[in-house]
Formats: structure tokens, C-alpha cells, sequence
């Protein structure tokens, strides 16, 4: 190319984004307070105060809806914003003054307040049926119906500690769901069709066996074309084959579903970080309102609420009573879905007479 | 232009309710560009047959970038034909999330005139995605938003986009400054993050401290967390205050302590600092009286990733402690032995995790110039499967020494 | 005949120390007996050279009898002639490993005709180990224990010779009768234990509480072990008692408890039952003042071994709670399926648990015809690769219920 | 045979064997009381009572010893005892008049007498080099050596808890030290030398290439003769080869020795059960006081004792305190060798930030 291109000038530097206050009093915070539900305030050594105020977003978010955030940006806070990292928008303001009217502005553009503290935050989720081609299950759908259901929760601070909940729409996981106190996870349950015509032309055969964990592809001809078969009872629908060869798709309507899964979490607050762990082999798509995804974890996060002590996130509070128990007391059927048989399902099986009755 | 709707009876359901509704924003832009009202009809039909109608995409991006654009295509072109091609791009955000409006405004003038006027704030990995646009419009929008110094972030088997919590902007428990520490890698690893040479996808996350707002732990191929090696500071005034206003510090505070290493007798209250596994359990309940202590830095791990292929997995202990100052030498230094490493033996789709579990971590350490510390162990090994390396012959000089192993 | 003992200069040195010493009881043998005293000369030489001198032994027994002896030849016949075969018989102890001193009399005096003069009080498995004697007295020796009684134990790929805890005869624990169940098993299965017909060898040990003093977890591919379903007996002015004589009750018991059901408030101690784990734990600390319920019966656990080849295995449940009353029908008939499965799929050398990793723990459930229960598992699945054994085509008259998944 | 052979007759019964005492209150013993080291009452509903005194037992015991204990109990327990599952040898009596003058004789005897409560028993061991062929240490001499250090805990009561010792001469663990609060495992170092003459005429070579858990071991012809070869890099000195054809000996004196493992428990008490883990990975044999040995097990007995809270357990204090924390209080380095590197490893690997500095 004749003229030079600009290239790998990476992100602007984040320091021009910041409010004053925060400039002033980076790294001296002291200690915060919780004012109410999704109001806090942060004290500097300085004797500042930020004050933050959290709404909820559904992260889908149209380019109209930003700029009604900078409206209201300019108007309560000097024109700064910022969004977490569970996708929620926070204003940010030197003085509780503006704390009130803000609320009722982003109330009336339809932004409940709240998430932070021991309540339900904003559901990481992904892109499902709007824009992925992998997708079991949408996902803004089922989380619109999920936090329409759970809404107060996430405006009041009544459970034991924070529920974080998560959506992916299919194992490839990218709303990391792996780690959730409550994992909505997009399922197929029928092994890849495969387009025979033209998987020669799309893929390499070689990479297309090797890339499924269970090897349950192999080569073969099939109407003289060289292509692949799958031996079924060896298919657990990972549909890691999709992904490396477009023409072995996965989607279903009649076997693509939801699962739930329960009992991670991140932090190493109390409890090391944990996985997730199954708690619902499956759940039917049932668009738009997914009324059976919306009741199950409405009965998941009742109970955990219900029963759980003080602070005690999902898993630690089933670790304490046990899975045998949490599964009676949920009413939810153990099956031999629930059992692992993976690498090291081995480690899983209940090596000690630990149990309740 | 403003344009009819298609009929969406089952999206209008999710209309209603008072969680933000993503319908609402699909058919604010919709009400605007076309590309956003066709994928407002192609929903509703998703919806109706509950599957979704995208393709493969191909490779398509703006010049002299590998990654940063995802293609995308519908099944149903000449249906749908305004999302004929609807490629995603993701734009790094900066550190910590924040923004002033005008620099917000800008962005959404460009995507008003390049794209669907939808975006996702954010993606799942941090970066601001811009939802859907034709693939005449890559270019040109990267050169819009050159001009307000935004560049494109990660996609393919390059590094993905770093992303931090608000650290020291916002949080008194910031061990290292994270969005500082976020925007120099960024910037030292811009051919590793735009042109993608790796067996996969490598992840940063930069978390302030143990409570991991970033999920770092959970989602990052490399997990930077802060934390401290002395005492939790304590003020014993602000814990007398918190009994007074009612606190149960023993039920609250101690007996969730994991390391029991805590005791409080009515007015007094002893930490073992020695036993402390910086949880940060008290300091959350307690965040006036307790404060992380003074001698601060960071524990790194590597390794996190999601299920596919060999299972998930959740970082791994590489380096207990290490204070955080720039230039980040001896990390990134560790970072470029490990990429070179796993370059050299990784197979195709292999996160360095996985790589880890293949080669074993002490082959690893081995390999990367790194001394096993039992620190980077849960607990030493169950099995007696002990491989040496060397042993003894007959008339070897040392015979004498059977007992050393090497 | 009193033989001139060898010269043992390094052994003897283990003749000194508080602990029994195992070379007096070599010497004394010794003393009579040539083989104990060839025994003594050969350890000598092993703890000079620093290594065994025993072969591989060969298929020694008795008659009609597939295992029970340990076939052992040494490598230097020439040097010690009286232990060049020296073979290990192992004798089924009683039930508890009780003796009157008329039995354990009759047993010396065999022994003292028909081998070294030296045996194991007991095996690691529970037998009575006869420890050495030569091919030609084999069959001997078992014609003179059938006279007192005493029966051959396992070895080789059989069912193992099982053993149990005092139980009920010294026990305020027991759960379940462990000496008569233990007794009821072995004679069951006289034949299995006597003819090797298995894919390796399977072991039962039965303790009476989850204390476990037999190790049945550890060491038994089927663990039966005592418990209860109903709530811990109390005796509060037993525990008024243990508080007035000193006991901590709060830090010794409360704070111990790994179900964090227990209360203390100074003067009464309250138990949640429905989430005791039965660990056993504050009932060992105050025998007293706590005892297991009234409704009691076993788990029953499947599948624990030393690491040889895949890895060393504790037992994981089966059943989690059973009645247990003779003749243990529901028992014994479920372990035959386990057989017949095990030996119809087992490969060799491959112990029941390993193969129920190897097939999978729902399969082996569904060919044993158990169901599945969530006891039997610590947490449920974290990985999503499920196997669903059937799938919805179009056309399927219920197609309409998506929800159902078989 | 013309003769019919009595067989399959099992195990004398055991009810036989019994002393009135427990006949009586068989399933009705009531409770129990440790009246100091070695001495404990049962109390029967009945109001009976039962004696046990516990004696240490070297396990391999000649018929003299044999006959020697039975005198002791007919002259004190009416012809009644026992052994217990650690191999001690136990006297029965129905009242307390005899306890003392047993305790006297049996001390005489060179027995001493402990080993309840809150001490070390006696070591769960094996063969050695006294009769098996896959020794890579020895038994009976290593346990005499550890217990003569050790002596004055078996004696007492003054320990945290219990500690079960146990060792194994090879990785079969015929000891069962997979689950000891101190395990100590005999190992090779050295990967087997075959006898290319004889092992075709000794072993299946496909049974012998299958046995290796590490692939390491195929067929390869030498000398003309069919026999296999051993990769040695793979070798991990298992010896399951050997188990499996003679003709691969492992025992090597120059290479074999005793590897320490620590924190495994049977009991369900307080925490479920445990796996030993590697705290050293190779001592020297050192024939006849194996001194390495003993000094190492003093040093992690009198650790734990000296910072384990009351009831915990070697594991469960390590558990508490960290692993990192104990190879810094025990001085132990660790290495390479401590890190899992077989089918589960990763699952060792600390994924958590809960460190101790
Ligand atoms: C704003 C945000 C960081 C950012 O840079 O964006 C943030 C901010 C704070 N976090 Fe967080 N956390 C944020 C995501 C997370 C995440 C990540 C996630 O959810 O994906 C985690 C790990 C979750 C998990 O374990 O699964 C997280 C685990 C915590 C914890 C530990 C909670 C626990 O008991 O396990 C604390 C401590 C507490 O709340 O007491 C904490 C505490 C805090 C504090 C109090 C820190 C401070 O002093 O400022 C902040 C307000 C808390 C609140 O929301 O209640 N933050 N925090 C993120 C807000 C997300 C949202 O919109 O809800
Ligand atoms: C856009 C985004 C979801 C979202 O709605 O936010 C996303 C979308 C896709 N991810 Fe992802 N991933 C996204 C974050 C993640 C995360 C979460 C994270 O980074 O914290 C994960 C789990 C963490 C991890 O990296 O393991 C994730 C794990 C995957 C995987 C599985 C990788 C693995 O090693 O297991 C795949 C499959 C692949 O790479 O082939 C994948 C593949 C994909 C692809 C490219 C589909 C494909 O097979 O090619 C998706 C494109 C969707 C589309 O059409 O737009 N995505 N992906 C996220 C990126 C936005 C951004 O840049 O900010
Ligand atoms: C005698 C005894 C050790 C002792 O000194 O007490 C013993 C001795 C032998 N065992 Fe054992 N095992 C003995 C209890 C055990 C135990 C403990 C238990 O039963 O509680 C175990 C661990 C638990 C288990 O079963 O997993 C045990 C696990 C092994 C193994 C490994 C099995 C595995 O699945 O990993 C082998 C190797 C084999 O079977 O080929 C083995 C093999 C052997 C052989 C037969 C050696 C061989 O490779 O052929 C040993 C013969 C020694 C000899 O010359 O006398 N022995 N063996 C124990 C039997 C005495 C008795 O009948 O009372
Ligand atoms: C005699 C014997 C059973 C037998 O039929 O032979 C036995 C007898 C008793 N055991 Fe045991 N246990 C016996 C082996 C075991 C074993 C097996 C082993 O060591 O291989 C265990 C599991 C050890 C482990 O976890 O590694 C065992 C774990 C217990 C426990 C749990 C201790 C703990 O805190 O983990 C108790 C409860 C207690 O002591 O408070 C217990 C309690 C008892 C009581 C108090 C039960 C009673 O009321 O009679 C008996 C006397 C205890 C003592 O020795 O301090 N017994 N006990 C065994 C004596 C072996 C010896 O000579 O030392
Ligand atoms: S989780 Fe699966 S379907 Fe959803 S965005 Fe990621 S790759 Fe696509
Ligand atoms: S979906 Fe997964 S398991 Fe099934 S064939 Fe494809 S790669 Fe294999
Ligand atoms: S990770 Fe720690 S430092 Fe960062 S925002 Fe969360 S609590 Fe604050
Ligand atoms: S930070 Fe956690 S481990 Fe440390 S003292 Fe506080 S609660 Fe205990
Ligand atoms: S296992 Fe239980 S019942 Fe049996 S002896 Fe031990 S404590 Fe008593
Ligand atoms: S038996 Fe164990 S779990 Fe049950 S109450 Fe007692 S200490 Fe708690
Ligand atoms: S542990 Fe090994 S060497 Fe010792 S008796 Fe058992 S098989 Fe033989
Ligand atoms: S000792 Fe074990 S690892 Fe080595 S060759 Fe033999 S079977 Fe294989």
C-alpha cells in the first residue's frame, strides 16, 4: 500500500475517561457503603465520596438507548458513565444530590435499580438465535424472561449472599456459564446431520475426525463422495465437529433444549472458587416466554433463599447439606444423566458414607 | 428513514415485564435501519421454529487485522436480504469500562451510519461489539473509528482482549493498579492480539484482588489477581462500631473464616495472619475495620477456559505472589516463554491449559524456566507413579549416595 | 532339635528397642525349626545387600483348592536348602480375630510339625498367615486343620478372605451384626473364595459404624458399613455431665461437627438430624452422652484397591442405606449380578471398581438393574457431555413433548 | 477321588470363641472408657463390664510367642483373646482384678502396652524382604525401627488424635498406606532388566506389553529370541511388569528405597476419607536402623503434634494450614516429583487464589 495505515494504536488510554472525582482519588479509596439497593458510596482517604448508581441493562443495547445514557450522563454526572463487567450501567457522581432524580429518570426509561450487594445481578449471557450460528437456545430471550420473573431480587437485598446467574447458548460456553451459582446452558441432543454433498468441499476430513472428544467420527464414502460418519451412540452433542466443519450442524427444534446447572462460583471469598454441576438435564425450548426454564429457577433460587444461611453462596450452601439432600428437598429427580462419565468421573462418585437421610 | 416493523407476535411478548427488554432496543433501531428490521423478522421466525438461521461465517475482516470481526450469514438471503451478511465487530474497550458521552456518542454516530445500529455493552469478553453489518462496511467503519482511537479487538487464535475490574478507580481493595496493568499488555501484545499465529485463543484478565470481579479465575487463559503477602490492616474502633450496630462477628465474620484461623471474644479480634488465605471474607463484611494489607501485589495463574474440548478448566497457581510494577518485566517475559513454548508443541485447538495437562505442569515449569513451589499444588500427588529421570548403575562413583534421586 | 543359630551381626541389632522385636521371634523358631533358621541366615543377607531374595513363585496349593497358598522359592537353594521352597499358607481367621487359647494351641502345634514355626497374627487381609513351608507339607498341613476346623482363605483372583470389626461383641457402635454377617458371607461363598474364577480378586470387610475399623473403605471392593437413618440418641444429663468435668463442648464437638448441624449455648446441645452427615464424630467424643439411632442398617460401598494399574480407589456408595438382617438376600443377589457382569466384562487384572470407571457408573448401574440415586454421587456431572440414548425425529407422534428426554 | 474330601467348610464360628462376658451382652455394650494407655471398660446395659488390655505385637510371631499369650490368658482371662485389625494382641476380662499383673507380665514379656485413644498404633504392614518377591524394601525391620523411635506415643496418649502408620514394601500396598495418617512405601527407581534368555519361555509377550500403565513396554525380538523392550523415559517403576512375568526383575539395591506419604484416613469421623499424599520422595535403605527413616517420621509426628488443634487428624491440620505452609514448617523442599503427573493430575493443581505467605 502506498499511503502508511494506522494500525495497532490499540484502546484510548482509559485516563480520559474518568470523572474527577476518580482522578483525584485513584487508589485511595477507603472503604464503601451499601446506601440502599443499587446505590453505594465510595470514601477516600481524602475525605471524597463517589457515589454510584447501578441500573440494569439488557445488553443489547441500540445505539438510541446509549445516547439516552449520555443524556442522562450529562445531565446528573459531568457527562461520565461506565458499564461492569456483568454488563449492567453505572452513573458515577461526586454528590448524593442528583442520586434521586437519576433513579427516577432511569426508572421511567425502563432501568430497574439494584444488583448490587446480596441480590441478583444481570445475567452474563450471549448472542443465541440474534447471531450465532452454534446457538441451542436464544439468549436474551431466556434472560428477559428469567430476570422479568426474578426482578425482585435484583431491586431489594433479601437473599443470603450474591446470586450470579449465566447464560450460554451452546457448550462452547462464551457466558463462561462454567462457574455459575445458576447456568442456563443451550443443549442439542441429536447428533450432527451431515451434509455428505458438500463436506468435502468444506472441510478437512482428518481434522473433522480428530476434532470429536468421544471419536465417534470416522471417515467413510458415502454416494462416492469422501465424507465422514458418526457412530451415534457415541455422540454427547458437543458439537465441537460444527465448529471445525460447517457442514455437520447440530440444531434441532425437536432436541435442542435448556439445562441448568448450579453451584459455582468465582470468588475466592470463603470457598475456593467450584464449577457448576448439573441440577436440570433438560428443559424444553418454549419461546417466547420459557415457562418452564422461568419456574425452575424461580424454584431453585426460592429454596437456595429459603435455606441457605448467611452469606452462603448456592454451592456452599449445598456442599453443607449435601447433593443427596438438595435433590430432595428440590423435588428435582436424580437420573443417570446426572452422573458424570467423563475423564475423571471417577472422582465424582461419593467415596465416603457422608450422608444424610 | 423510518421504516414499518415486521410483524413479531411472539417478540412482543417480551415487551412487557421490567427487565430491559431486548425487543424494545431491536425495534428502536429497527424503527431506523433496515438491517435491524430484518433481524427483528428473522427472530420471530426463530423464534417460531425454534432454531436459529445463521451460517459459518467466512473470513472476512478489515486489512492488515486477522481477527476482531466475526462473519456471519443467513440461511435465508433473498427472505432476509439486509442481513444477507451481518458480521459482528468487536472493539476493545478501554480499561475498566468507562467513557465520557462524548466519546459513547461518537461510537454510535459511526454505527448509525455503518451497521445495524445495534451493540452489545459489552461482549462476554469485555470488548464493545458492534451487532451486524454488510461486509462493505467493515473498512470503512475501522476507519471511522481509527479516527476516535478506537481499534478492533481479538477474534481467532490470537490474544482476545484483555479486561480488568475497576481496580483503584473505584474499589479500596485494588492490590495493583488493573486498569493500568490491562492497557500495557494491551498495547505490548497488538500483533499477538491482531494477527493470529497461536494453536488457539490466549485470554488476559486482570482482577484488583481475590473477590475476582472479572471472573478471571474462571475465563482467562492467563488470571492476574491482586493481592497482599503481610497483615490484614485492622481498625480496632471501626470493629467495635460494627458490634455495637448489631454485627454477629463470630457467626458472621469467624466462623466463615475457611482458614479458622480468626477469634473474636466479645471485643477483641485476632487474625493469624500466618494461616490467612487472603479469602477476603472479613474484609467484605467488614470493609471499614478491615483492609487488605500493605505489601501488595499478585498471584498468577494460568490456564482457565471453557469445556471444550478436554473439559473446563479453572487457572492454576503459576506464581504465588509478585508485586505489580511497570514495566511488567518478568511477567511478560514468562508470557513470551510460555506462548513460545506452547506455539512450538500445542496442537491446533489446544489452550494452554489443556497443554499444561498433556505435557504435566512439572514438564512445563521445566520447559518455561520456572521452579515448582508447592504453592502451585492443591496437594502433592496421591498416586506413587513417580517418574525419575536418572538412576544408578553398578560402579557409578556415587554409588555410595543412594539417596540422591538425581 | 536345638540348632546353633546363624551369625546375624545387623539383625541383632533389632533385637534391642521397646518395640516387639521381629528377630526374636525368628531366633526363637530358629531354635527349633532349620527353615526359620535358613530364614533368619537369608534376611541377614538381605539387610547386607540391600535386596530380596525370593523368586516368583510358582502354582503350589492343595487339592482342589484353586488359592490360599503363596508359592515361594528362594534364588540361592544351594545356600539355603531349608527354605528353598517356602511357601505362605493363609488360614481364615474367625470372625473379630477371636481365640480361645485351645484353638490357638492346636494351630502352634501343626504348625510347629508342618512349617517354620513363624506366622503372621495377621495378614494385611485378615488371615492367619502360616508363614513358610515346604511343597510336600501342604497338603498336610490342611488335613490337619480340617481337624480343628480351620479352613483355607483366599488367594489369586477369588473372592478374598473377608474380614469385620469386634462389632457387637466389644462395640456399643455396631451398627448391624458385622461378626455374623462376615460369617454368613464367607460360608456363602466358600466356593468363589476357594476356586479363583474372577477377573482379579474381590474383597469384603464389614465395620459396624462409619469409624470404620476394618478400613472396608480402603481396602475392600465391597464395604459394608454401619449406620443409621433416624435421629443420634441423646442423654442430656450425661452431656450436663461432660460439660461439668471439663469438656469444651463448643470447640471440641460443636465446632468439629463437618455438617455444622450442632448447637451448644452453655446447657443445651441441640442436633439438626436431618443434616448429620452420621460422621461419627461427636458420639467417639462423648460416648456417653451420644449414640447412634435406633433405625439401623449399613452403606454399602463398591470398588476400593491399592493403586495397581489405573489408580488407588476408595469405595463409593452403592446403596445408601439397607436393612441388615439375614440371610442378606437383596445383598447377595446383587452382588451375584455384580459378578456375572464383572466376570463376563471385567478385563484381567481389572478390579471392580476400575471397571466400573472404565464402563461408567450409570451403564453398570442399568446392566446391575440399580437405580440411581444421588447418594451415590459427591456432586452431580460439571462437564456437559451427556449421553442421551435417543433422539425426537420429525414425524415422531410426540414430537410436541420436547421436554421428554428418552 | 474315592475318598469324599472335606472342603469348603469355612472359618471355625466365631461364637465359640468368646468369653462369657461378651456372649452375655453381646449388641448390648453401652459405652466405653479409655482408663489410661492401653486400658479400656465397655459397660453393657446389663451393668457388666468388660476389660480389654492392648498389647503391641510385632505381628510376626513365632508359635512360642503364640503359646506364651495364651498362658497369659488362661491365667488371667479364662483362655480368651484377641487380635485387632492393627495386628495388637488384645486380653478380655470381666473385671478389673487382673489388669495390673497382666500388664506386668506382658511388659516383662517385651510387650508394652498402648495404642488406644489419642497414640500411635501399631504399623498395618507386610512382607519385605522376609517373604516377597517384589520387595523394594523391608517390612518387619523398617516398622521395628519406626516404633522404637516412637515408642513413648504408643505408650501415652498425648498426640491430637490418632496416628495410623502403615507401611508397604511395594507399590502393590499389600500395607494399604493409599489412606495412612503416615505411609511408607518401599519404590524402585530403576526400570526392570530382562532376561532376553528366558523371558520367552516365561511369559505371554502381548500380557506383558498390556501391563504397562504407561505404554511403555513393547515387543521387540533379541538375540533371536522374541522378548520386549522397555522405554525407560516412560517407565515410572510400577512393577506391574514384574507382577505379570518374572522375567522383568525390579529390585535393585543401589536404586530401591522408602518414599514418605502423609494426611490419609479411613474414618468417616469429621472429614470423609482421604488419600495419603507424598511428603518425601525417596529415602535410602539404610539396613538395620534405616535412621533416614525414623528422623524423617519423628520430625512430621512431633510437627503435627506440636500444631494440630485437638481431634485433627495429620491431614485435616494440613488441610487447614495449607500444603504450602507445611513443606515451609516442615522443611521438606519440594520438587518436581510432588507434582501429580498421572491420568487426574490437573485436578491437583491449585485453582484458587487461597494462599498463606
Ligand atoms: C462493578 C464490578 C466490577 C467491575 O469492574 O465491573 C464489581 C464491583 C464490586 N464488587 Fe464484585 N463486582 C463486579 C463483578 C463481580 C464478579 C464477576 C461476575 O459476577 O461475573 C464477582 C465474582 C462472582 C462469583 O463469585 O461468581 C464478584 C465478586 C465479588 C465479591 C465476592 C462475593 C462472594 O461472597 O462470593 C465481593 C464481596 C462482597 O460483595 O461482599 C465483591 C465486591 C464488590 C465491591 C463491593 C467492591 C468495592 O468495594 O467496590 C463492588 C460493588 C459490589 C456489588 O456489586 O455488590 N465482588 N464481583 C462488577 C459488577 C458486576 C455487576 O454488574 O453486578
Ligand atoms: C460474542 C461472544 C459472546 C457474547 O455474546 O458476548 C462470543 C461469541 C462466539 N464465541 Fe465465544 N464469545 C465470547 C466470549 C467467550 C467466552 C467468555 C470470555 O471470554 O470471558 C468464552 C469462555 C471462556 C474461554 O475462553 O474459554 C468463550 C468460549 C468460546 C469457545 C470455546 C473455547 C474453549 O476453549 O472451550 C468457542 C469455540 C471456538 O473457539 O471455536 C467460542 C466461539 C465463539 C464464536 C466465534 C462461534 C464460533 O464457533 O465460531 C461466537 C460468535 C458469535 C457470533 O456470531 O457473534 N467461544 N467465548 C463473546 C465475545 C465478545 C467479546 O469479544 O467481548
Ligand atoms: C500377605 C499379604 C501382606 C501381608 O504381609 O499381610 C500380601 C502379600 C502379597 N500380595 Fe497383597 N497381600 C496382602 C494384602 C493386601 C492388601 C490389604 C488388604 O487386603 O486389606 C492389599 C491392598 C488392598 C487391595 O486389595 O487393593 C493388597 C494388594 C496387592 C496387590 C495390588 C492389587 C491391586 O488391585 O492394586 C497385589 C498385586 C497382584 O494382585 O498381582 C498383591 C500381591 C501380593 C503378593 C501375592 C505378591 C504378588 O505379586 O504375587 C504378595 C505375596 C507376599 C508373600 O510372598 O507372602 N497384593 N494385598 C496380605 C495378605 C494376607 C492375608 O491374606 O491376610
Ligand atoms: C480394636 C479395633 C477394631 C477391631 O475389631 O480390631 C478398634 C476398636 C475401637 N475403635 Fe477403631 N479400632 C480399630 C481399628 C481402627 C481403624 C482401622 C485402622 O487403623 O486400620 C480405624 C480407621 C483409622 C483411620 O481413619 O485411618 C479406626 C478408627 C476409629 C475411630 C475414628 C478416629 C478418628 O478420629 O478418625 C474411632 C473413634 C475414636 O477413637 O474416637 C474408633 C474407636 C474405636 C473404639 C473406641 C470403639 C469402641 O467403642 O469399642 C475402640 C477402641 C479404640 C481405640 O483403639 O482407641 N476407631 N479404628 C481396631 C484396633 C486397631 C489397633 O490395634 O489399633
Ligand atoms: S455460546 Fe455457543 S451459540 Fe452462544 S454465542 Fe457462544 S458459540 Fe455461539
Ligand atoms: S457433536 Fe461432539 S461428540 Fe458428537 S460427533 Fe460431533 S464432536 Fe463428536
Ligand atoms: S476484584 Fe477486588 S479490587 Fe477489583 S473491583 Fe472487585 S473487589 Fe475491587
Ligand atoms: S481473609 Fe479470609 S482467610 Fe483471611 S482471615 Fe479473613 S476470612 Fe480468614
Ligand atoms: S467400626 Fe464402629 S462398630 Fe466396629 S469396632 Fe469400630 S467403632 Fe465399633
Ligand atoms: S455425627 Fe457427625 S455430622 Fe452428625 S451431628 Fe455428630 S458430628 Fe455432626
Ligand atoms: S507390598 Fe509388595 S513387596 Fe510387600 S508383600 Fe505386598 S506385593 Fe510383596
Ligand atoms: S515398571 Fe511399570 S512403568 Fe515400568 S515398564 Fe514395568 S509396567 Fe511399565
Amino acid at each position: 500500500m502506498a499511503e502508511e495505515r494506522r494500525t495497532d494504536y490499540g484502546p484510548p488510554h482509559f485516563e480520559q475517561f474518568l470523572p474527577p472525582v476518580i482522578k483525584e482519588n485513584y487508589g485511595k479509596w477507603k472503604y464503601h457503603e451499601v446506601l440502599k439497593p443499587g446505590v453505594m458510596v465510595h470514601v477516600s482517604e481524602t475525605g471524597d465520596k463517589l457515589y454510584t448508581v447501578r441500573a440494569a441493562s439488557g445488553r443489547l443495547t441500540s445505539i438510541q438507548k446509549i445516547r439516552m445514557y449520555c443524556d442522562l450522563a450529562d445531565k446528573y454526572c459531568g457527562g461520565h458513565l461506565r458499564f461492569t463487567s456483568r454488563h449492567n450501567v453505572e452513573f458515577l457522581m461526586d454528590s448524593d444530590k442528583n442520586i434521586e432524580p437519576l433513579i427516577a429518570d432511569l426508572k421511567d426509561m425502563g432501568h430497574p435499580i439494584g444488583g448490587i450487594g446480596n441480590s441478583i445481578s444481570a445475567i452474563v449471557h450471549t448472542q443465541g438465535w440474534i447471531h450465532c450460528h452454534s446457538a441451542a437456545t436464544d439468549a436474551s430471550g431466556v434472560v428477559k424472561c428469567v430476570m422479568d420473573d426474578l426482578i425482585e431480587y435484583f431491586k431489594e437485598m433479601k437473599l443470603p449472599g450474591k446470586l450470579r446467574v449465566a447464560l450460554a447458548c451452546c457448550l462452547n460456553m462464551c457466558g463462561a456459564v462454567h462457574c455459575s451459582d445458576i447456568a442456563i446452558l443451550g443443549i442439542h441432543r441429536r447428533p450432527p446431520r451431515i451434509d455428505h454433498a458438500n463436506l468435502y468441499k468444506m472441510c478437512e476430513i482428518p481434522s473433522v475426525s480428530a476434532s470429536c472428544p468421544t471419536a465417534a467420527i470416522r471417515p467413510a464414502t458415502v454416494d462416492g463422495k469422501q465424507s465422514v460418519e458418526v457412530i451415534e451412540e457415541r455422540c454427547m452433542f458437543c458439537a465441537n465437529c460444527f465448529t471445525v466443519c460447517p457442514s455437520m450442524p447440530m440444531a434441532d427444534p425437536l432436541n435442542d433444549g435448556v439445562s441448568i446447572w448450579i453451584g459455582g462460583k468465582v470468588s475466592n471469598a470463603r470457598h475456593e472458587p467450584m464449577f457448576s454441576k448439573l441440577a436440570i438435564p433438560f428443559l424444553p425450548n418454549n419461546p417466547p416466554r420459557w415457562p418452564e426454564v422461568t419456574t425452575a429457577i424461580r424454584n431453585l433460587v426460592e429454596l437456595w433463599a429459603a435455606n441457605a444461611r448467611k452469606y452462603e453462596r448456592m454451592g456452599e450452601w449445598i456442599e453443607r447439606i449435601g447433593w443427596p439432600k438438595f435433590f430432595r428437598m428440590s423435588g428435582i429427580e436424580f437420573q443417570k444423566e446426572h452422573i458424570d462419565d467423563f475423564k475423571h468421573a471417577g472422582l465424582t462418585y461419593k467415596r465416603s458414607t457422608h450422608l444424610t437421610f | 428513514m423510518a421504516n414499518t416493523l415486521p410483524k413479531t407476535p411472539m417478540l412482543d411478548e417480551l415487551e412487557t415485564g421490567e427487565w430491559p427488554s431486548f425487543v424494545k432496543e431491536i425495534k428502536m433501531a429497527a424503527k431506523e435501519n433496515p438491517m435491524s428490521s430484518d433481524l427483528l423478522a428473522l427472530l420471530e421466525r426463530s423464534y417460531k421454529e425454534k432454531i436459529g438461521h445463521w451460517k459459518h461465517g467466512g473470513i472476512v475482516g478489515v486489512m492488515g487485522y486477522g481477527g476482531g470481526v466475526i462473519g456471519r450469514y443467513n440461511d435465508l438471503p433473498e427472505e432476509y436480504p439486509n442481513i444477507s451478511h451481518f458480521h459482528t465487530m468487536r472493539i476493545n474497550q478501554p480499561s475498566g469500562w468507562f467513557y465520557t458521552t462524548d466519546a459513547l456518542r461518537k461510537i454510535c454516530d459511526i454505527w448509525e451510519k455503518r451497521g445495524s445500529g445495534l451493540t452489545n455493552m459489552h461482549g462476554s469478553t469485555g470488548d464493545i461489539i458492534l451487532l451486524g453489518t454488510s461486509t462493505d462496511q467493515l473498512e470503512p467503519t475501522f476507519s471511522d473509528l481509527a479516527k476516535i482511537d478506537f481499534d478492533i479487538g481479538g477474534s481467532g487464535s490470537d490474544v482476545r482482549t484483555p479486561s480488568c475490574c475497576c481496580g483503584m478507580a473505584r474499589c479500596e481493595w485494588a492490590c495493583y493498579d488493573t486498569m493500568q496493568c490491562c492497557y500495557d499488555f494491551t498495547m505490548a501484545y497488538q500483533d499477538e492480539l491482531h494477527r493470529p499465529a497461536f494453536p488457539y485463543k490466549f485470554k488476559f484478565k486482570f482482577s484488583g484482588c481475590p473477590n475476582d470481579c472479572v471472573a478471571s479465575i474462571a475465563r482467562s487463559d492467563m488470571s492476574i489477581i491482586g493481592t497482599w503477602r503481610d497483615e490484614i490492616q485492622m481498625d480496632k474502633d471501626a470493629i467495635a462500631e460494627y458490634a455495637a450496630n448489631g454485627m454477629d462477628i463470630k457467626s458472621d465474620v469467624v466462623d466463615n473464616c475457611p482458614a479458622k484461623c480468626m477469634e473474636w471474644d466479645g471485643k477483641e479480634l485476632l487474625i493469624d495472619n500466618q494461616y490467612c488465605r487472603r479469602c477476603m471474607h472479613c474484609i467484605n463484611v467488614m470493609p471499614k475495620a478491615l483492609r487488605p494489607g500493605k505489601d501488595r501485589g499478585a498471584t498468577i495463574l494460568l490456564g482457565a477456559k471453557a469445556p471444550i474440548v478436554e473439559g473446563a478448566l479453572l487457572s492454576s497457581v503459576l506464581i504465588p505472589f509478585i508485586k505489580m510494577e511497570p514495566p511488567y518485566k518478568e511477567i511478560m517475559d514468562m508470557v513470551e516463554r510460555i506462548w513460545d513454548l506452547w506455539c512450538e508443541e500445542g496442537k491446533a485447538r489446544e489452550r494452554v491449559g489443556e497443554f499444561i495437562q498433556r505435557v504435566g505442569l512439572g514438564n512445563f515449569l521445566e520447559a518455561i524456566e520456572v521452579e515448582p513451589v508447592a504453592e502451585m499444588v492443591a496437594f502433592p500427588r496421591e498416586n506413587p507413579y513417580v517418574f525419575y529421570e536418572e538412576y544408578f548403575e553398578e560402579g557409578d562413583d556415587d554409588e555410595e549416595e543412594g539417596g540422591d534421586d538425581e
